[in-house]
């Protein structure tokens, strides 16, 4: 499976919310990585140029939460969240 | 402002979501509401009221963290996966309390100091298990389910780094 | 017949009954009244609302508390004593916990199934206190305030000996 | 004190309520022990022709909680609570 990702370009949606949203100054934007870089939450988180992976943010993929190695699949919809301060 | 409209849009569309039975209801409002209005239309629904109704209701607060004068407090969520998992924790606090109903309504967008934020109603037979779900369900939505505050003071606005403590 | 009519008589006057300061409103009421109607007033009379604020409603069961189904709830009080214990538990609970306002509203008379039978709201900054208040001193309502249920079910009527449990 | 007590006639409004009244068949009465009787709810509950003393019953004097085995004074408002089950 590892090997499949690796041949194959991966462009994901990657969405941002509250402080994360302003530090990027976007909400939404596209992302690819190439044939030679596994595709994870992680290795997409490094083209942000965001800083070292902040403590807390949680991760979800295509609405789903997921840890940040998680695997990635070309179309994925991809958003870091930063603590949840609702209610 | 582009990014403001797309959440208060999709937050209108998200309005009323409510599970197969009428024993969850769940909504994310982008405008006002009564918090007894709601309350008033969910019991009359109910029929005939259970025997335990708990409630929880959570108002912006005068002042900031910090205790600056608060000018507005500004809530946003992740639209479709908040309104999910808040249906999904509904259901299941339900089962694990054995208890018959909730509503479970939640703003998002500007609010003033005294507005309401958030809207818990449990119904059951028993007034111990409605009052553990309505807390559960609280301590679900403050730290399980993607919403986000920003505090406004002085013109400066801050994104709040965790919830106040319970 | 005249053993109710000092009952209700009574009652009316203590309706109403509010201490001091405005922060507890405790009422009996002979008459049935609408919870949010109550919460209502009393959320406004506040000003600005607290950031917390924490219900319970009581509404009389369809069934006996051996399952048969219940004609009516005949409830009763000793007036006087009634409306000062309850007073007395509502400030020292506000002071015990910490918190601000309370309302606490029972109903006596004779009651039909679905009828609000107590309303007790918290309100206060904390969300811990306030759920902690409403139900400690929904409690104190139900083993240490000089309240009495009568079920009538088939024409027969029959004092409770003991509360549904927690 | 007791002597007091013991030296006058003691008349005290008894109180019923629920299902003490409903067993009574009286809600409201005045009852009197002679001078040569301490004056105590246990001994107006003798009075009283309702049986042994009944297990969770409550008493209060002039509206305040008291046992019973409280001295009362001529004139008091006596009154017998069982358990109670509002809320």
């Amino acid at each position: 499976m590892g090997e499949t990702r690796l041949s194959a370009a991966c462009t994901v949606q990657v969405l941002l919310f509250a402080s994360l949203r302003d530090r990027a100054g976007w909400s939404s934007r596209p992302f690819t990585l190439s044939a030679h870089t596994l595709c994870t939450p992680q290795a997409i988180w490094q083209l942000l140029d965001l800083g070292a992976w902040p403590g807390g943010v949680r991760v979800a993929v295509n609405q789903s939460f997921v840890a940040a190695d998680h695997p990635l699949n070309d179309g994925d919809e991809l958003a870091f969240l930063p603590p949840f301060t609702g209610g | 402002m582009e990014t403001s409209w797309r959440f208060f849009l999709l937050s209108r569309e998200a309005e009323g979501m409510t599970s197969a039975h009428d024993a969850v209801q769940v909504a994310i409002h982008s405008q006002p509401f009564s918090a007894t209005d709601q309350l008033d239309r969910w019991l009359q629904r109910a029929g005939s009221a259970a025997a335990a109704t708990a409630v929880f209701m959570g108002h912006v607060r005068p002042e900031t963290m910090d205790g600056a004068p608060l000018e507005a407090l500004e809530l946003s969520h992740y639209p479709g996966l908040c309104e999910r998992l808040l249906l999904s924790f509904t259901q299941q606090q339900l089962s694990d309390h054995g208890v018959q109903s909730a509503l479970v309504l939640h703003r998002v967008g500007r609010l003033s100091p005294g507005d309401l934020i958030v809207l818990v109603a449990v119904s059951g037979d028993r007034r111990g298990p409605v009052q553990r779900c309505c807390s559960d369900l609280l301590e679900l939505l403050k730290h399980e389910a993607p919403f986000w505050k920003r505090e406004w003071s002085g013109g400066v606005g801050t994104w709040l780094g965790a919830n106040t403590p319970l």
